[in-house]
């Protein structure tokens, strides 16, 4: 697609006003990803009603496309439980890894990422906050494990 | 315990008399797709018979990279405009093409490398000196080519670890017994050929795992002679470490392959550093790149990628099947007629059971290089030398011997015209 | 006492300022030989402006590996019959070329490696590993690129050893004044690149190297940026090693050259082993093959040696003094346009004395990656990122950058396209 | 050249009736060489009388090649003053390293060796005679330097 397809639209607002952005106080998990290949670095901070995502900030210093894809995740994962946030990531790197997959219905948010897909080379700009985001589902487990698991 | 246990070769390995039923290759389709092979010599065809050295190369794999650097040519990882792009996944393709050749779980297991050489190097500094320690064991074969026998043993003297060697049999072949007595709770790390460079003999290497496994020892298969030779399936095999070289299957110089079994990656460190294969550089501290990023520093032999890919493909349509009964019969011929010549001596396998076509011989009482030389006279490129296994012709009481070695493309003719011109050496030397 | 000096710059490497009377390149003739230089992307014609980090290849290049496979292809030293002698002979010639190259006194200070940083990583492990002990310095500049810079970094680890940063001034210079205070008797390397692939400032390396043996230090020079840009006389300059890559100059990937002067040479003990450099092997004991041999185990890059003597042939043809003028040239054109955007960031030195033509720039509030990516829709490819350089860009307080490169076959045409697609850039992001 | 003419006349006659073979009781000199290429060995030892070889021989376990060279060396080297062999060693190895130079008059009893100049293979098994020798000449300068310069 060309970059009047990608830079526009969806992508060019969240991008130009990306929502939730900025860190919480004292968040219940937090994350930082980074793009070994031009530097890019995320944070990533989630609070948690139970196991409801209640808020989500993320800090990006990247591309726009960086920008848009953490603004549009923060939007997806708000009200979502972990166990569905988790899920809905595993779904979005699978077809985004796959030029030809069918894109699922769950998807449809963020479906004007997809076109990114033709453009190898800026995947992992896509894939940066949920990266992001999978560091924090681990460590939510773990601190699950631990609480459920008698020690 | 281990030694009451039935010896049951793996089946891919050690059952390589051909199928009957496999199909026959299209010898002439295949050589009209070796430009070289038109060449003549002293006014011969051209004979190449030293493919254990390096093989020919197929108009599709020249083809590949002329199309790279006319198409694509650009670095891999590391920009965003279209022959970038292209660059990366026709670097990333070759991966996936290795790990299907190799049967790999995935393509995160195969690290390039400049070649196999390289590849034992990598497994000696990133896996092997780390996990060794002063009082462990490292075993080898006796008929180990020097780049899978040298790197151990510097690693040996350097941390103070004891080298075995596994002896070889009268035949060259390696006896599962004696390993049983080689095996010590100290043993680390086997490193072995599946086929030899010099004897043709096919090692039982699924066996090997299975025995070194059950004591806790590694197992780096030097896969160099028989990644073009036999199917391989590194999950049946169960090895831990196997590497190869692009130009023994008819593939560029410049690209090898290491394939890690994913639990040992993770224990590796960085050999060569550099660009590419790290996550961070700080002024005095820098963080690695995951997966085989990590032991790919620099720029990547990119183009010699797309001939590997090409190289890999042509073998896969070709087919094992074929290629396996083309070259046992070839063999089958050369050592019949060898044997008959009463003044040749034959080293390896005399039966074409576990032997693969790799046929190391001299003609008594001529030096291996005059053997040589007069053979190119009738345009048969043949090898003389120890061929970089000065250990296993000690043992066979040799400095040197003529060796003849077959690819896909080779012909009966070949063969018949290689014993002809044996009597032309006795002519004029004897 | 070295800082009462007076600093004379060595003469081939500061006075870059093209001799006016130097001869014009005939374009498109230079044009019509790089055959993907026709590709079209988007539906404009290729404007490849990455030359820093790979070239294109000549059509004699390519034709040199094609005639390699299709005529000679065999593996090197070790047969007597013809392909290997005419393999043998490719791959020395290669050797005299870049001996020639580089005004090297003799091809046997030309080692051939898989790449720079190959050379970069061999140097660290063969020599400084040996020569270099705890409470000793290195000593980088704040320039250099990763590959130049990490192998440097885990010595230091390794060895106790300090790494010590040569400071740039604004204009992304070295200040040789800065350097009489950071030579330290315990200073015993100088690492540096040549030309930065980067800020595109040409360095004094005569200089440093005259300072550095007044102490007694020895210098790395890492050419990998400069071996296509001006003349490179390792004499003159009298470095103690030399490193450069293939795919930089015109050349395939794949093969990269370690130059090292003998008296260094001699000093050095084997990195990697395996086949081609021992002189005998025995069951727990090696010895070495002596000259450039003893530091290339394994089958070489024989068919990329004849590329890189053609790609060397075809720079030596053009000439240093067109290539030099014509690249120039571009340079001041690209930097003059920049200067004139309000909007544009330029890193490095701003005027043409000391500088060769890599241009890194910024279009404040744009991401470089997107600057990258809505240029790449214009046909013009140039890189974004870090370009290998992290410490660089964290002392420029950025985390990456646009960059253009130019090469022998870029045109006016071209830069004045990038910079008309810069409002393209702004129309469609800012 | 063919092989048939590489294997024929003065060659092959050295190559089956090696002169001088074997090896002296107490040698003034002794050098080993080596072709880790071909693991081909050869021992050469030298009896002087002053600076006069008074006796030399060869001990080979290498190609016929090989074989002739050390022989026809051996013939060479008898009755020289060890700064003239040491000459002709130059003079032989210039002219077989340099495809196109012309052979001097000197090597004229060397000249069928020159013939595989156009063998690169080769030429290490003309020069491994030569190899030894050389090693004795600087073996001898050594101990002439001693004797000379006071120490
Ligand atoms: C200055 C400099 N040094 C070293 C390198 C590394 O070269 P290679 O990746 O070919 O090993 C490069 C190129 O990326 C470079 O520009
Ligand atoms: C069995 C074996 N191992 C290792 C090698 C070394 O391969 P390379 O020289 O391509 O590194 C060879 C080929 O020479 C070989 O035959």
């Amino acid at each position: 697609m060309s970059s009047e397809e990608i830079y526009k639209g969806v992508i060019l607002d969240h991008a130009r006003h990306p929502r939730n952005r900025g860190n919480l106080e004292d968040p219940d998990f937090e994350a930082k990803a980074y793009n070994p290949l031009c530097g890019d670095e995320l944070v990533l901070h989630l609070r948690l009603k139970q196991d409801l995502i209640e808020d989500c900030r993320t800090l990006v210093r990247g591309c726009s496309i960086c920008q848009a894809s953490a603004s549009m995740m923060s939007e997806e994962l708000k009200g979502k439980s972990m166990e569905n946030a988790a899920a809905l990531s595993g779904i979005f790197k699978k077809v985004l890894h796959q030029k030809d997959s069918e894109d699922s219905e769950t998807l449809e948010n963020l479906r004007p990422l997809m076109n990114l897909r033709s453009h190898k080379s800026r995947i992992k700009c896509v894939s940066l906050a949920w990266n992001a985001f999978d560091e924090c589902v681990e460590k939510f487990h773990e601190t699950t494990e631990k609480t459920t698991t008698p020690s | 315990m281990l030694s009451e246990e039935t010896v049951v070769l793996d089946q891919s390995v050690s059952n390589s008399s051909p199928d009957s039923r496999s199909p026959q290759l299209d010898l002439s389709q295949i050589r009209n797709r070796f430009p070289i092979l038109s060449r003549e010599i002293h006014g011969h065809p051209l004979a190449f018979l030293d493919n254990a050295s390096t093989t020919q190369k197929p108009d599709s794999v020249i083809q590949a990279m002329v199309d790279f650097f006319q198409q694509s040519n650009s670095n891999v990882s590391r920009g965003v405009y279209t022959l970038a792009e292209e660059a990366t996944e026709n670097y990333e393709e070759a991966r996936k093409t290795v790990a299907k050749l190799l049967n790999a779980v995935s393509e995160d297991e195969v690290i390039f490398t400049s070649g196999t050489t390289a590849a034992v190097n990598l497994v000696a500094q990133s896996w092997a000196s780390q996990q060794l320690k002063a009082g462990d064991r490292i075993l080898v074969t006796e008929m180990e080519h020097h780049s899978n026998l040298v790197p151990w043993q510097q690693l040996c003297k350097q941390l103070g670890i004891e080298l075995d060697y596994w002896t070889i049999d009268r035949e060259g072949c390696l006896d599962l017994e004696e390993l049983n007595q080689l095996l010590s709770e100290n043993t680390k790390l086997v490193a072995m050929t599946a086929i030899s460079n010099v004897l043709g003999s096919i090692n039982p290497v699924g066996e090997v795992v299975k025995r070194a496994h059950s004591i806790g020892a590694a197992v780096f298969v030097d896969a160099a002679q028989a990644v073009a030779r036999m199917p391989i399936d590194v999950q049946k095999w169960d090895c831990d470490f196997l590497a190869f070289s692009g130009h023994k299957l008819y593939g560029p110089t410049g690209i090898g392959v290491l394939w890690v079994k994913q639990e040992q990656m993770q224990k590796m460190s960085p050999w060569q550093t550099g660009g590419g294969m790290i996550s961070k550089v700080d002024r005095q501290e820098s963080h690695w790149a995951s997966g085989p990023a990590k032991f790919e520093a620099g720029t990547p032999p990119v183009a010699q990628a797309a001939g590997l890919t090409a190289a890999i493909d042509f073998i896969l349509e070709t087919g094992f099947d074929s290629i396996t009964r083309h070259e046992t019969e070839l063999t089958q011929i050369c050592l019949d007629k060898l044997q008959s010549e009463t003044d040749v001596e034959i080293y390896g396998p005399t039966s074409m059971e576990s032997r693969a076509g790799v046929v190391a011989f001299n003609l008594r009482g001529v030096h291996p290089h005059d053997v040589a030389q007069v053979l190119n006279e009738s345009g048969i490129a043949v090898r003389a030398g120890h061929h970089c296994t000065q250990v296993l012709h000690s043992k066979l009481g040799l400095q040197a011997s003529v060796r003849l070695s077959v690819g896909v493309y080779n012909t009966e003719e070949e063969i018949l015209r290689l014993v002809t011109s044996l009597q032309h050496v006795r002519d004029l030397l004897k």
